[in-house]
């Protein structure tokens, strides 16, 4: 993946200053601030309907916050900011069934970069996510977890600093899940990206996470942000049989749950 | 290229539908007026609104009015009953849609307003040739909709039905005629409006001087009237305006469910 | 794990074919044949005879009418040449303009909401005036040649395709509108690769409506103001108690239906393949 | 269906009858009879059905729809000669002086008979009065002149001349005074010398309907006799009341001219019409117009 | 949700006796024996595209078997069986978009139960899975998560002796997750019922479960049949501190990474 990245750009930093967004009379975001550090792993956790997903489109400028500012690298985010990529939860969705496999990946990348080094970085992208040699194919061709490996895949080719993912994994069986986060986590580590997912699985936020937000119910605020230190690279066997591991799913669970107390989070550094 | 707007609101899209059809109204008033549009014979929109008001203000145009909605309904039933029925039974039966697969491929392309005069011819003047005219229009969008919609049934939700030991006339009952149902109606919805012009028409190509069709003929034989022809033409259109509006409120009313079948 | 012998598939051999190929046939043949019977039995009837052409009459006229020996004229017919073909011809030209203009009008209207609520109310009436009434409007602007003919067409049948396009390109899907903004499409782009192709079954639906109905209209802008056409034979012949020719322009009619949808059908299993495999899979 | 009856209009049973009429002045004693009088005294109720056209009309006798239908010589014939059963009946009048013209702009290049020779000329129908009377005018004057016909509806003939869609037009009465007030040219008058009192406007009835009920069909021919013949010579009468008859507007009935009304069906007058669509090429030789004429004339 | 279940008739045995299921060429089942013990829970894990949806479809009589046969207390499957319950991995299609959320839990009880009877069970049932108060909405305004338990709650409201379900937590959040996890549990123990599960969650897998049978690649064979000794009742997050927890769901992952070796079983009791 990262043989073309010759001159690679600095992961970018985000920051959300009292971001909070109503739609109607209903308020989907209540007041969140937060950092996501640059060349990090942040995860945000939260029950069904906090508002994740709306976080995510007003970070990626899709929409706007009611109040409160995205700062990209210190600027205030006003529409998609440069060197971001997202994969959006409705994967199958988000593909275009009209396209190929391989053009689907390409597309974002037309005019862009020469048509070589474009077959070259969509290849490498579908090898990555485990689909190599399946370009050919249409996306409805595939399984749930393949659409959403393209998905992956397209998001990957673009070489971003920031790479926003919301909820990637659902639709895939454990073993390719496992298998798609260490990718993420190698990839992470060699593009030196900032990474930003949002997920459900709770093992599976404190294994990828630098950082992991919990938000509270809507509306929602930050509950709690948890610094996880467990050692890189992360192994999916050894890492989750880890204590702090164990204690730190124990906490967020507890967080999740609204019954935790300041002892449980005794073994992980509160930021 | 954004992709995406905020809905407009009920009154903004209210006040630009009046605003398109004000500027529409002003715009071929004066390319007639100032003679841009070769003048002669055309509808100046002040003269045709003159009649349409005279029109409106005839009692006996409203009695054609009530012919050709009358007319229509009848054909929209008509073709409602034979599209759903023979649409149903070939989307369900694979022999019976072989049966009627040729048939129906030779049938549909024929304009039903050339076979009109000779169902006028062999069944007599009045209601019936007219109504069986539209009928003849309006059946294959009932037809190929009630087809697909039969076929189309969600296997899902009939395993469903299997696993909770509901009996084949039940799941026929209340599984595939109701999951069907909209889709039927989107049928009828689209014949509707295809019928009404076709009502018009047929009454003004082939009918025996009844209604707003016969009225536009009747009106037209007295010397130069074209502007109660073109009111009487625009009457018609609203009319069908109407009846779309309502069946599309109909839809809404009773097959609001369908938004969850969108995926 | 292997394969065992129960697995594979039941060798088909010809002549276990040959039964189920003819019953099929059989099968298929039964309506349309009941048909031809009853159309027969009609035409013997003594009050309506008369205006029902006995089947055979009417192949014969067919055939006599469409067809000929001289291959100066590509074996077509007076008929075919002096009525089909400037019939076909305006209802080319018509059908591809109202493509062209539902397509790119629909494409506006559906991206822009201004625009649609602007014009929504005259595209409804527009929709539902009776186009026979229309002729005389166009007659009086544009004479009596091809023209007039092949507007009325192109107005009549531009409804489905733009009332379908509006309706593609809006449910082209939030999320796809999405990924266009994050991954920072051209417009260019947006426009040739995500709404135009996302909105294309919806738009041939809309093209196949359109393609029937502009045999009706074809028929319509002829039956009066006009020198010549299958709408004008039609007339002329059932104003000249000519059944069998009338029937047999009926026929033709027809035929030429089957022959346009097959070949709708086949460019749409082309330009829509993707479609037809999502579709397949949801069944 | 006209059936019982004695011949004689004194029985307190009336014969309803359905007739297809057009509001044209070549028919009016159709209309007449009816405020006149004239189908009481042969015992008759008539139910007027509006027709779109005299072709319809046919068909729809023929069919058994209608009883009776106007029409004219020359549909009947071309119906009569491919096949149709339908009978001539009655006769209600023939071409008037200058009831037929065709009509130019004031401004167009043509201006006489022969420049429209392969001219756009608008006709109602084609194969019909219009037609037929212009070529028999050409014949008489010697002029060759074979116009392209284009079927047109008389309402917007007018327009469409102006308007240059057409290059002329043929309009009968009412419409031709409509044209002249609209302040076009007529460029020619089919009717004139041997042809004014053409026997043109007729009744008809099918085969069928003139066997099983030749009384009914003979007390219509008479009752549209009568009123021809009352109606004759009372010009003044005819403008007043056709008006408040068909919805006419007064101002054009005032100025139209009116059909001729001495007129009389004939075999021989039928034959005749015949015998120059034959020459014409509309219809076969060796049409025999006796097969299908009923004269009830006195 | 037991009160009416005066007569509560006995659990269901369920043997599957080599099962194997072709499609065409595709080979979707190998060939598959195993027991799932009356009044217990058994979970089935497998890789994607294993057949565990075919599988069930043939355990509930809606596919017939290739070859091999089905026991339901005994007797061979052959058609849907009495006392059986489903919930399909496709919640969303299998609910009927034309009937209220309380029509659809109603739905199988027709013709069964007194009008009272079902308003009351309906209720308890919605109740049970949290959406008490929703019935009067379709399904379709509801959000994912919901969906699902609706269907679980129809599930339910039937008092099957057999609860089959293919993935019925997929789309709902970690939290609400847990909870219905602990409603099935305690559902099973008051109502003691056989309960069949799959899904793709080891963790899942492993908090459920008495016996976990781990399918193999396709075209699918047992891999192993693990029981599970965890005391009951359980709980999120105790029991998940377990060291038997903490291991069998390691050997669970290294059996579908293809990677067990016997060592790891050591402290699960294989049966
Ligand atoms: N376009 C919209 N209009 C109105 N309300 C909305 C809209 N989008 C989201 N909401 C509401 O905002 C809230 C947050 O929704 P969001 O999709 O961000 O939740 P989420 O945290 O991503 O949930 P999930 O985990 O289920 O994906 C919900 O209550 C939802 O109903
Ligand atoms: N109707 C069918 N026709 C042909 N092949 C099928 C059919 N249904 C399933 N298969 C195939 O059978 C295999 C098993 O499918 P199944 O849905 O049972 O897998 P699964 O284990 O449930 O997977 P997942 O975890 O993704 O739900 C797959 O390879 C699939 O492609
Ligand atoms: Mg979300
Ligand atoms: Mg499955």
């Amino acid at each position: 993946m990262t043989d073309h990245a010759t001159e690679t750009p600095a992961p970018a930093e985000l920051v959300l200053d009292e971001i909070s967004k109503t739609y109607g009379q209903n308020r989907a975001v209540g007041n969140i601030s937060a950092t996501i550090p640059a060349g990090k792993v942040s995860v945000i956790v939260g029950p069904s309907g906090a508002g994740k997903t709306t976080l995510l489109r007003i970070i990626t400028g899709l929409e706007e916050a009611t109040s409160g500012r995205v700062l990209f690298d210190g600027e205030v985010v006003n529409g998609v900011p440069e060197g971001l990529a997202m994969v959006f939860q409705d994967y199958s969705r988000s593909l275009f069934p009209w396209m190929r496999v391989e053009d689907n990946v390409a597309f974002p990348l037309r005019r862009r970069t020469s048509k070589a080094e474009r077959a070259q970085r969509v290849e490498e992208a579908l090898k990555a996510v485990g689909l190599d040699g399946k370009g050919r194919l249409y996306p409805w061709q595939m399984s749930g977890g393949m659409q959403q490996r393209v998905a992956i895949a397209r998001a990957l080719a673009c070489q971003p600093r920031l790479l926003v993912m919301d909820e990637p994994y659902a639709s895939v069986d454990a073993q390719t899940r496992a298998e798609l986060e260490d990718l993420l986590l190698s990839i992470q580590a060699q593009l030196d990206i900032t990474v930003l997912v949002v997920t459900h699985d709770i093992d599976e936020s404190v294994y990828l996470a630098d950082r992991i937000i919990v938000l509270s119910k809507p509306p929602s605020t930050v509950a709690e942000v948890i610094d996880v230190g467990l050692a890189r690279p992360r192994d999916q066997i050894t890492t989750k049989e880890e204590a702090e591991f164990v204690h730190a799913r124990a906490h967020v669970l507890r967080l999740l749950r609204g019954t935790a107390t300041p002892d449980d989070a005794s073994d992980v550094r509160v930021a | 290229m954004q992709l995406i707007h905020d809905p407009l609101t009920r009154r903004t899209q209210v006040v630009l539908g009046v605003v398109g059809v004000v500027g529409f109204v002003a715009v071929l008033e004066l390319v007639i007026r100032t003679g841009l549009l070769s003048g002669e014979g055309l509808p100046l929109p002040s003269a045709v609104g003159g009649q349409v008001v005279n029109l409106l203000g005839d009692g006996e145009f409203w009695t054609q009015i009530g012919f050709t909605l009358r007319q229509w309904l009848l054909g929209l039933v008509i073709a409602s009953v034979v599209g759903i029925i023979l649409g149903g039974l070939m989307g369900a039966v694979p022999t019976i849609f072989s049966m009627f697969l040729l048939p129906v491929e030779i049938l549909r392309p024929l304009p039903s307003i050339a076979v009109g005069p000779l169902l006028v011819l062999i069944l007599g003047a009045g209601m019936l040739p007219l109504s069986l005219t539209v009928a003849l229009a309006c059946m294959w969008p009932i037809l190929f909709n009630s087809m697909y919609a039969a076929r189309a049934v969600d296997p899902v939700a009939i395993q469903t039905a299997r696993t909770l030991h509901v009996s084949r006339a039940g799941i026929l009952m209340q599984i595939r005629l109701p999951a069907a149902l909209p889709f039927m109606f989107t049928g009828i919805r689209v014949a509707a409006s295809i019928g009404l012009i076709v009502a018009v028409s047929a009454e003004l190509l082939f009918g025996s001087g009844q209604g707003i069709g016969g009225y536009i003929l009747v009106a037209s034989t007295n010397a130069s009237n074209l502007d109660g022809v073109y009111a009487a033409t625009l009457v018609a259109g609203v009319l069908g305006v109407l009846v779309t509006g309502v069946l599309a409120s109909i839809d809404r009313l009773a097959f609001g469910w369908k938004e969850g079948l969108a995926q | 794990m292997t394969h065992d012998e129960s697995t594979a598939m039941p060798s088909t051999r010809l002549p276990h074919r040959l039964g189920p190929l003819l019953k099929t046939a059989a099968i298929r043949l039964i309506v349309p044949v009941l048909l031809a019977f009853l159309w027969w039995l009609g035409s013997r009837s003594e009050t309506n005879g008369l205006f029902i052409a006995p089947p055979l009459e009417v192949a014969q006229r067919v055939i006599s009418d469409f067809l000929s020996t001289d291959p100066r004229h590509f074996f077509l017919g007076d008929v075919a040449r002096g009525d089909l073909i400037p019939s076909l011809w305006r209802a080319t030209l018509g059908f591809w303009l109202a493509v062209v203009v539902g397509v790119g009008l629909g494409i506006a209207l559906g991206l822009q909401p201004v625009l649609a609520a602007l014009f929504q109310p005259l595209v409804h009436l527009g929709r539902s005036l009776p186009t026979p009434a229309l002729i005389g409007v166009f007659f009086l602007l544009f004479g009596t040649g091809d023209w007039p003919k092949v507007l009325l067409i192109a107005f009549g049948i531009v409804w489905p395709i733009l009332f379908n396009t509006i309706d593609g390109v809006q449910s082209i899907g939030t999320a796809r509108a999405h990924v266009a903004s994050v991954f920072k499409i051209s417009s260019w782009d947006v426009l040739t690769r995500i709404v135009l192709p996302g909105a294309a079954p919806k738009i041939f639906a809309g093209v196949r409506v359109a393609l029937s109905l502009s045999l009706i209209l074809m028929i319509i802008s002829e039956l009066q103001r006009s020198k010549n056409g299958l709408g004008n034979l039609l007339v002329a012949n059932q104003r000249n108690f000519d059944y069998p020719g009338f029937w047999s322009v009926l026929v033709a009619l027809a035929l030429i239906g089957i022959v346009l949808n097959v070949l709708l059908v086949q460019i749409e299993r082309r330009v829509l393949a993707w479609h037809r495999g999502v579709t397949l899979q949801h069944d | 269906g006209g059936d019982g009856g004695d011949g004689s209009g004194d029985g307190d049973e009336l014969t309803e009858i359905t007739v297809g009429v057009l509001p044209l002045a070549d028919y009016a004693p159709v209309y007449w009879a009816e405020d006149h009088g004239q189908y009481e005294e042969q015992g008759l109720k008539v139910t007027f059905e509006p027709l779109q056209g005299g072709p319809v009309g046919i068909q729809q006798v023929v069919a058994g729809e209608l009883d009776f239908a106007f029409s004219n010589a020359i549909s009947s014939t071309v119906a009569s000669a491919q096949g149709a059963p339908v009978q001539t009946v009655a006769l209600v009048s023939g071409l008037g002086e200058d009831e037929l013209g065709v009509f130019v702009t004031p401004e167009s290049p043509i201006e006489e008979l022969g420049d429209l020779d392969g001219a756009t000329v608008g006709i109602n129908t084609t194969n019909n009065i219009g037609d037929v009377t212009f070529a028999r005018h050409a014949q008489e004057e010697g002029v060759d002149a074979e116009p392209e016909w284009v079927e047109v509806p008389f309402p917007e003939m007018v327009a469409g001349v102006q308007n240059g869609s057409i290059e002329a037009g043929y309009l009968p009465e009412p419409y031709a005074t409509a044209a002249r007030q609209a302040g076009l040219r007529q460029v020619a008058n089919l009717v004139q010398g041997e042809t004014v009192g053409l026997p043109v406007s007729t009744f008809v009835t099918s085969t069928q309907f003139a066997n099983s009920d030749a009384d009914t069909v003979e007390r219509f021919a008479k009752a549209l006799n009568a009123a021809r013949d009352d109606m004759e010579g009372k010009d003044d009468e005819f403008r007043s009341w056709w008006p408040e008859a068909t919805d006419a507007d007064p101002e054009a009935t005032a100025e139209m001219h009116l059909p001729v009304l001495d007129v009389q069906l004939s075999v021989e007058g039928m034959q005749d019409i015949a015998d120059f669509m034959a020459e014409l090429g509309i219809i076969d030789e060796g049409y025999d117009a006796s097969e299908f004429t009923i004269v009830n004339e006195d």
